[in-house]
């Protein structure tokens, strides 16, 4: 696809939506920093975000691109052009109207102040409005990923009446005021956010009356609240812990949906003993994804078999896929790198760092089982995140880390994170060829064009092993089953963004 | 009249892994307007007595036997709500440590007052401090006394505090424990004194608690000698302590330096306290006793009454020789 | 009393320069870096974590932002916090309330069941209930506090059902009015109830040991034999007597109370500084730490006062000396 | 006689010993607590010398500072003609063993958590005493023996609070006697003890003093034991020495109102009947706003206008016999 | 030959008393079988707590008598294992703490003045003081390890203790005992570290307990801070892992939880029956 998508009619009913009363409460581990989602990466405001404010275009929860205040778009033949044709009769939550001038601000407001997504659309050269409903980004190259980071974070379009000047960054003290399904309505510090029904909003009218999101930081305590039905929408993931029990609860419904996102191990090139091909791929070999992702993420990971997202599945290649665990071939190679083993039996000693987050720590004591049991003798450090920042990306003090996080929208989004001198290459490994493989592949715009590259650069991971992958993220975003269209649902995913709730009905 | 009857008062005190016998087998009776002192080392009973007769021995542990009489009341058959009526009314105390008779942190004309109120609650608040004010006077201490905390007082000031509190009701009998003990001479001798004058005007009786053979002689008219909870010798002052009858009373008598003629050799008596927790069979002091024979470790001794009232407890008295033998 | 009390004050405010002088150092030499922390993990923004390390200086040496920050403090000004740039001094404020509500709630209760059961066991020292009560206080202390927070979660909201499993009002009812704060009770209840029970334990350990010594001073002896009730000797004498140490709890107790009960705030989503403190902690927001820990100078230094004030006011004995 | 003891002879002696205490409270800022206000005196060897007077006077504190435990606002001391601040200064430990100090309350004078033992050699230890710890135990066994407290072995090993108070002080004094001191204060060092126990420790006391030829300042208020012990006697007030000599000189004729109150208030066994109690009014006055006058001047029973502005001198009536009030005669 | 009597007399006394008292009885019988168990591990251990078995939050069963954790390891052999880590962090961060604070206290109380403003206002500057970040300022100066672990607790645990004893100071220094030490030519110092801290320790020791509990529960906080071991089982660990499970698995956290009560009883079992025996009168009073 990637060209013009179908326009999508306001299929829902506006009038059957007012049920009436109606209040859906969902979980939300932490304050929002701001109500400005364009100025900072908050991940506390996303989902708060994704119900007032709309952007040009946005993801849904298969990770398709899916029209949002645009209603159609089309590239120039060289990619190098986006016109994006707008909504018509769309109102801020102000009564004021919306217009490409709103869009042109804010994304220029993104470039000009800094924005969080200013990296992510830095080929983005002109915004032009012919007229009030058409908008055209002109790029500086062809950018595959351009349109997906579009969809993705911090671009939120905003109303340049409230956002100008000094308003830009000017944290929670701002009302914020979008295009979405819902409007804000209160704000009360740790306790919860209130928003209540926009009658206006040009897609799905919400069902319900109020969306509140309860604020609960301690996940163990919002399983709680869940589980007691204090809390409609889980929001977010539950601890591994729960989520099996939670699958086998009739009363709860959610599905699981494998997101670009992934947890690899990364091996600093600058320090022995990682510099060595050998000890990379022995320690390929000596670990086993099934059991890792068994024992410590539950069902909250996928076992990772290719070296690129499975996401983006007509990019991936089964010639390169990530070595089969054989705790034999890891020991063969160790000595092929010319260790032997000291007293213990231990041919190597490695320093690994990990950062306490999730299951980080509990993947990694599997991680170091499993390595003990090949010769390899791990010393775990467990970091709180800043440190394990300042250590490990910062000064490259490591041996072996351990990486997760976003690597979409677009397949190319993995360029930071392997590139010579991409921002997330811990790994610090160079490869020029690889490098020119990844510009190009982002220039380039059809899928049958990008596949062969995207293929030639699993390759060069596959030989070099600047990261091993071990599984991809799996969303799980528990509901109560009296809770109809959450996103996830067939009504709603080809119209709502992740943790867009204007589906939702509660049927009790 | 007496006002005071102890009859065959015994205390023990039973703890995890001993029992105490502290006053053993005492019997005294106090006339009205008498002042009786109590001599004895540390540890002999005198405070115990004291307590038992004041029904303020720790319950758990203090068995008490015997019938105390005050002013015709069984003390030992009164209620709890009895008892409290009669103390202070009838029955006041003065403490040694005269410095922690009173709490720190209230300030002494409150604490009386409040005391004051136990007995007579309906006095005008006015009146109250009058009467405290002239009862502070009537023991020499200044009015702004009413307004000051126990620390800023010095010892003597804080034992006529006691005092004043003490008679604050004219009780019928004052038992002072170590009342002056703490205080200096010059202090002491003042004390001592204005009691003796109190005593006069208000018609009081007294018990004088004290290790001091001196202050016995100054201001009693009886002595009670007491040794490991039995009281050995008993008579008027002046018999006592100028024909002591008792070893004991003798050995006292000649550890205390003179103070007029030749420097006499003083000599403590041999020997410590025997422990109260063992029973013993003969005469209690005979272990420490230079003239202590077969008998007095067999057989208990009873009281002698001599003239004068005067009363010994020793198997040797009547005989009279080994004074003599010494006395030279 | 006045000069003493001006005497403090001034010593008070010399150490509070002196611990505003160390954390700064302290918080800005630990590792950690707020903008590459606000920048995620993701997809991080080179560009905007530029332009953010201009804004709030943080390219400058540690010396020299230490006098900026005195300065911006000289003017009364907290500053800007880093995460959300909304002024310290608001942020804090939204906050302290409910910390107050629960902290204030607790630390009374606490010291009231505390100190009566103390005063009721130092009356029976070896008892039965003493020794049972002992033995308690000391269960309740090796225990982590998390762990009874969620048996109570456990136990009354997903078990029994009685109580709100956590926040501080029932969000889908809305309530104004009286019911509001019946509502707020309501959900105070578990947190509280924890509190309490953890801290319970010093009120009661010290109470005893503080009532079992003054029980057994000359002054209530003297007292009894006035034939005062023992119930009076107890409520006015005794009492005021052995409450000093009591103070001193109950002051470091209160001192504490901003930052001390975080842990309880998080498990229970109280909307208290427990959670803001602690995430304010792992994204190194450097404004609002120091201002967090600024308030709990404050809060320490006066209270240490307090303390000392009242020691002097209930204890004529120290009143003029030192 | 008298001339003919020349300063090296003294065992010890003092001059112009004064001691202020800074007050702390506020109220009486910049008033000192004036505890002892010009104090001097000579020993002998083997000579004793009694002190008395009322509670607060500045016995202890001028015991304290003869041993060195506190030092002098002004003032110097010396022992053997040295001054004692150059032994001290030389040798700390030799000093101490030069002076010795033994407390009023035996029952708090030893460490409860060491035994008998522990306390003896701990002491040795520290001054070198003995060689071995074997050699050690057997001087302790040696020492108590030689004090009464037979057989040693029973007391070796026990804590204090399993001794009885005489115990305890003859301890006290024999581990004071182990270091042999030239000097020793005694601090009311039987007034804590039963009477029937405080004379084998004042012939204790004595007899040692004769023995090893060692000084000793006697503090005690009770004055019968004080005329027991003391060759003379020195008669204290706010700080002052106002009248000394030999004792009987003293006791028997005293010449200072104060020392006459004093001694009248003191009740005697032997006089008890007839007794005639001077009175002297007030309370014993704090050190603290004393006026320019005689000190005793606000409660004396003969003072007169004169007594409120001049400061008496200490003047000799003969016999060694000193008194601080100009109307000793009438 | 005599002194050697002596002291078998005294071992033998010691024995006695330990009998005698019954606290002290129990606390030394539960902190033998807490050695033992620190010691012989192994031999206790029903499995390798480090590996990994294939039965997750098994719950208490005769192959796992305390059930197994989320990771499928054996919380009983966990614990066993867990016993010598917690004991030793427990104990060296309270004898830290405990040394820092009767020193510090001590000294402030005992010489008084200035030196003691001094102290207690350091003191007050440590309750403001954000520990966290010293802690992570150790770990980045001199990185991780138990020992700095241990250091680290009771270098913050110390104010209490110091508190205490300075009152404790501030009154025995007034105990003609202690003049009594001056006048034989005890030095000042000494007469701190002879007569003052024996003296006036068991507030402290009895505090310090409470530090025991506190530094076993801190260690698994600090490993997630990067100081400590994630790398050696200890009960903290054990606990704060158990506590995602504790809706799922209770089993995981409080059986760790129980041993830390224990092991803190003991210690103050101990510390109350040590006082008795070190401070005759209290023995025999008992
Ligand atoms: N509460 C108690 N429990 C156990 N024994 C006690 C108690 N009170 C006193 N005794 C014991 O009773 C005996 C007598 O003590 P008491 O205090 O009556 O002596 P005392 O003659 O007043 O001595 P002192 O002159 O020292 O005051 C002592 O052996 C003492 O140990
Ligand atoms: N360390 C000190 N600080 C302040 N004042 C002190 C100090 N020591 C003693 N004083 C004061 O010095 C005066 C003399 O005290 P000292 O103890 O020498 O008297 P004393 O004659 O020994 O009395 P007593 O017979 O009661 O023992 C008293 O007023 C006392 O309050
Ligand atoms: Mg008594
Ligand atoms: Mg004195």
């Amino acid at each position: 696809s990637g060209g013009v998508s179908e326009t999508q009619g306001n299929e829902g009913d506006s009038e059957s939506g007012s049920s009436g009363g109606d209040t859906l409460i969902v979980g939300l581990a932490g304050d929002p920093q701001t109500f400005n989602p364009d100025a900072r990466a908050d991940d506390f405001l996303y989902p708060i975000a994704q119900n007032v404010f709309s952007r040009l275009v946005k993801l849904n929860n298969n990770q398709e691109i899916i029209p949002d205040l645009a209603e159609k778009w089309e590239f120039n033949d060289d990619g190098t052009e986006i016109t994006f044709h707008l909504n018509e009769n769309v109102k801020w939550h102000d009564g004021k109207d919306f217009t490409s001038a709103d869009v042109k601000f804010t994304l220029d407001s993104i470039k000009n102040n800094n924005g969080y997504a200013v990296s992510n659309l830095k080929s983005m050269e002109e915004v032009s409005t012919p007229d009030d409903n058409t908008v055209v980004i002109k790029l500086s190259n062809p950018d595959a990923t351009f349109f997906g980071y579009l969809a993705w974070y911090a671009t939120f379009i905003l109303p340049e009446h409230v956002y100008s000047g000094e308003n830009w960054d000017s944290g929670t003290n701002i009302e914020p005021i979008g295009t979405g399904p819902f409007k804000f309505s209160e704000y009360t510090t740790s306790v919860n956010v209130t928003l209540e029904r926009n009658n206006e909003y040009f897609g799905q009218v919400p069902y319900v009356d109020r969306l509140v999101f309860s604020i609960i930081p301690d996940p163990n305590t919002l399983v709680q609240a869940f589980y007691n039905g204090e809390v409609d929408i889980f929001g977010g993931s539950p601890p591994s812990s729960e989520i099996e029990k939670m699958k086998n609860d009739p009363n709860i419904e959610g599905e699981s949906k494998v997101w670009p996102s992934r947890q690899y191990l990364v091996f600093n090139f600058e320090k022995e003993p990682f510099n060595q091909l050998e000890v990379r791929q022995a320690i390929a070999y000596a670990l086993n994804n099934v059991e890792i992702v068994s024992k410590a993420q539950k069902g909250d990971g996928q076992v990772a078999e290719h070296f690129l997202s499975p996401v983006y599945n007509w990019a991936i290649t089964n010639e390169y896929k990530i070595p089969e665990y054989n705790p034999e071939k890891a020991k063969e190679l160790l000595e092929q790198a010319g260790y032997t083993p000291d007293k213990n039996g231990n041919y190597l000693n490695i320093t690994f760092d990990v950062f306490e987050s999730g299951s980080n720590a509990d993947m990694g004591t599997v991680i170091k089982d499993q390595l003990r049991q090949v010769g390899i003798n791990v010393e775990l450090n467990i970091l709180e995140y800043a440190t394990w920042q300042q250590k490990v990306k910062d000064n490259a003090d490591f041996e072996m880390s351990m990486l997760g996080g976003y690597q979409g929208p677009d397949v190319g989004s993995i360029s930071p994170r392997i590139s010579s001198e991409g921002s997330n290459n811990l790994s610090l490994y160079k490869n020029t060829e690889l490098d020119e493989l990844l510009v190009k592949g982002a220039q380039l715009v059809t899928e049958e064009e990008r596949a062969p590259i995207y293929q030639d650069i699993q390759r060069i991971l596959a030989e070099d092993l600047p990261i091993y992958p071990i599984s991809e993220w799996v969303g799980y975003s528990p509901v109560h089953s009296y809770v109809k269209g959450d996103p996830s649902s067939d009504e709603a995913i080809q119209s709502t963004g992740f943790s867009e709730y204007n589906y939702v009905k509660i049927e009790k | 009249m007496s006002i005071l009857e102890i009859k065959n008062l015994t205390v023990t005190f039973h703890t995890k892994d001993k029992i105490t016998r502290a006053v053993h087998n005492i019997s005294l009776s106090v006339e009205e307007q008498d002042s009786i002192g109590i001599v004895g080392e540390s540890g002999s009973g005198k405070s115990t007595l004291a307590m038992a007769i004041l029904q303020l021995l720790p319950k758990r542990i203090a068995r008490i036997e015997g019938e105390v009489i005050l002013d015709g009341k069984h003390l030992f058959q009164c209620t709890d709500e009895q008892i409290r009526k009669i103390r202070w009314r009838d029955l006041a105390v003065v403490f040694q440590k005269s410095m922690n008779a009173l709490s720190p942190v209230h300030k002494i004309g409150t604490q009386m007052s409040d005391i004051y109120r136990i007995h007579e609650s309906k006095i005008s608040k006015k009146k109250l401090k009058e009467k405290i004010i002239s009862l502070l006077e009537m023991v020499n201490l200044p009015s702004r006394v009413y307004d000051l905390y126990p620390h800023e007082l010095s010892g003597g000031m804080m034992q006529r505090v006691s005092i004043a509190l003490s008679l604050m009701h004219n009780p019928k009998l004052l038992i002072l424990d170590e009342a002056t003990t703490a205080l200096d001479v010059v202090t002491q001798g003042q004390i001592l004194s204005e009691i003796k004058e109190l005593e006069k005007e208000l018609n009081l009786t007294r018990i004088m608690i004290t290790h001091d053979m001196s202050v016995v002689a100054s201001a009693c008219k009886k002595v009670a000698v007491m040794y490991a909870g039995n009281i050995l010798e008993f008579g008027y002052v002046k018999d006592v302590l100028v024909n002591p009858l008792h070893p004991y009373t003798q050995g006292l008598l000649k550890s205390i330096p003179t103070f007029k003629g030749e420097k006499k050799n003083i000599r403590g008596i041999a020997g410590a306290l025997p422990d109260l927790s063992v029973p013993v069979q003969g005469c209690i002091f005979a272990s420490r006793c230079e003239f202590a024979t077969d008998i007095c470790y067999q057989v208990k001794p009873t009281e002698e009454l001599l003239s004068g009232n005067h009363r010994v407890a020793c198997h040797l008295v009547g005989g009279m020789e080994h004074a003599n033998v010494n006395h030279s | 009393m006045g000069s003493f009390i001006i005497r403090r004050s001034f010593t008070g405010i010399l150490i509070i320069f002196v611990a505003i002088f160390l954390n700064f150092m302290l918080i800005q030499l630990a590792p950690g870096d707020p903008i590459s922390i606000l920048s995620g993990q993701d997809s991080p923004s080179p560009e905007m974590e530029e332009a953010l390390r201009e804004k709030y200086g943080l390219n400058d040496s540690v010396g020299v932002q230490f006098l900026t920050y005195l300065r911006t403090l000289a003017g009364g000004d907290l500053g800007e916090s880093i995460l959300s740039g909304r002024p310290v001094s608001e942020m804090i404020g939204e906050r302290i309330g409910p910390t107050l509500m629960l902290t204030l709630t607790t630390a009374i209760l606490a010291l009231l069941i505390g100190t009566l059961l103390g005063i009721y066991c130092a009356r029976r020292p070896g008892s039965k209930l003493d020794n049972f009560l002992s033995g308690l206080s000391y269960l309740f202390d090796s225990m982590p506090s998390f762990w009874l927070g969620m048996m109570f979660i456990l136990l009354f909201a997903s078990w029994l059902g009685i109580f709100p499993t956590s926040g501080m009002v029932d969000l889908r009812a809305n309530h104004s009015g009286i019911a509001y704060y019946i509502d707020v009770l309501h959900h105070m209840f578990l947190p509280a109830t924890t509190l309490t029970l953890l801290s319970i334990p010093y009120f009661f350990r010290i109470t005893r040991s503080s009532v079992i010594q003054v029980m057994s001073e000359d002054f209530v002896t003297t007292l009894r034999a006035t034939g005062m009730s023992e119930g009076r000797i107890f409520n006015k004498y005794v009492l005021k007597n052995s409450i000093l140490p009591t103070i001193t709890v109950f002051g470091i107790t209160i001192a504490y109370m901003i930052t001390g009960v975080a842990i309880i705030e998080i498990v229970f989503s109280w909307p208290g500084m427990g959670s803001f403190m602690l995430n304010a902690i792992s994204r190194r927001d450097y404004p609002l730490l120091m201002g967090i820990y600024l308030v709990l100078s404050i809060s320490v230094a006066v209270t240490m006062i307090v303390v000392d004030v009242l020691y002097a006011f209930i204890d004529p004995r120290i009143r003029y000396s030192k | 006689m008298q001339t003919l003891i020349t300063a090296e002879e003294k065992a010890i002696s003092v001059e112009n010993i004064y001691k202020y205490y800074k007050q702390r409270g506020k109220r009486q800022r910049n008033q000192d607590i004036k505890s002892v206000d010009g104090v001097s005196f000579s020993l002998n060897k083997g000579e004793i010398l009694g002190v008395i007077g009322e509670s607060g006077c500045g016995k202890s504190t001028l015991g304290r500072i003869l041993v060195k435990l506190e030092e002098p606002t002004s003032g110097s001391i010396s022992i053997n003609g040295v001054p004692s601040q150059n032994l001290f200064k030389q040798d700390p430990l030799a000093f101490r063993r030069t002076a010795q100090m033994i407390f009023q309350n035996p029952f708090d004078t030893f460490d409860p958590r060491y035994t008998i033992a522990k306390v003896l050699i701990s002491t040795m230890k520290l001054h070198h005493i003995g060689e071995s710890k074997n050699e050690r135990l057997a001087m302790c066994i040696d020492l108590l023996e030689k004090g009464g407290l037979k057989p040693a072995t029973e007391y070796l090993h026990r804590y204090p609070h399993e001794l009885s108070g005489g115990q305890l002080q003859r301890i006290s004094i024999l581990r004071s006697m182990l270091l042999e001191p030239m000097f020793v204060v005694a601090d009311e060092p039987v007034s804590m003890l039963d009477v029937s126990i405080r004379a084998d420790i004042i012939n204790m006391l004595a007899d040692l003093c004769k023995r090893e030829n060692t000084a000793m300042v006697f503090i005690s208020h009770d004055i019968t034991t004080t005329r027991y012990i003391s060759d003379r006697v020195a008669v204290m007030y706010l700080g002052r020495i106002v009248e000394t000599g030999p004792t009987d000189e003293v006791m028997h004729n005293p010449q200072h109102p104060y020392t006459r109150a004093l001694i009248s208030n003191s009740v005697q066994l032997d006089s008890f009947e007839n007794q005639q109690i001077i009175h002297i009014a007030g309370e014993p006055p704090t050190p603290i706003n004393i006026g320019p006058g005689c000190r005793f001047a606000p409660r004396c029973y003969q003072s007169r206008e004169s007594c409120n502005h001049e400061d008496p001198e200490s003047t000799h009536i003969g016999n060694g016999h000193y008194v601080s009030c100009p109307y000793i005669n009438e | 030959m005599e002194i050697k009597r002596n002291n078998q007399n005294i071992f033998k006394k010691s024995i006695n008393k330990i009998n005698d008292i019954k606290q002290l009885k129990v606390g030394v019988i539960l902190l033998v079988l807490l050695l033992i168990v620190s010691i012989f591990a192994p031999v206790f251990a029903t499995h390798d707590p480090y590996s990994l078995g294939d039965e997750m939050i098994a719950a208490p069963s005769s192959t796992h008598y305390l059930g197994t954790d989320g990771l499928g390891r054996d919380v009983f052999s966990m614990i066993i294992y867990g016993t010598r880590t917690s004991l030793m962090i427990g104990i060296v961060a309270a004898l830290i703490s405990g040394v820092i604070g009767t020193l510090l206290g001590g000294i402030a109380g005992f010489f008084g003045g200035k030196l003691d403003r001094l102290l207690t206002e350091i003191n007050n500057i440590f309750l403001m003081m954000p520990t966290f970040f010293l802690i992570l300022i150790v770990v980045a100066l001199f990185g991780s390890s138990l020992i700095n672990v241990m250091l680290i607790i009771g270098l913050t645990s110390w104010v209490g203790n110091a508190r205490l004893m300075r009152a404790q100071a501030m009154s025995l220094r007034e105990r003609t005992f202690i003049m009594g030490a001056y006048s034989i030519g005890e030095k000042k110092w000494k007469i701190l570290l002879k007569h003052i801290i024996p003296n006036g320790i068991f507030p402290i020791i009895a505090n310090t307990t409470m530090i025991i509990s506190g530094a076993i529960l801190t260690e698994a906080s600090l490993s997630f801070l990067g100081l400590g071991d994630p790398n050696v089982v200890s009960w903290g660990q054990i606990i704060y892992n158990g506590r995602e499970y504790m809706t799922s698995a209770w089993w995981i956290s409080t059986f760790a939880g129980i041993v830390v009560v224990l092991t803190v009883l003991s210690f103050y079992l101990i510390g109350d029956g040590l006082n008795r025996v070190l401070s005759p009168k209290l023995h025999d009073q008992n």
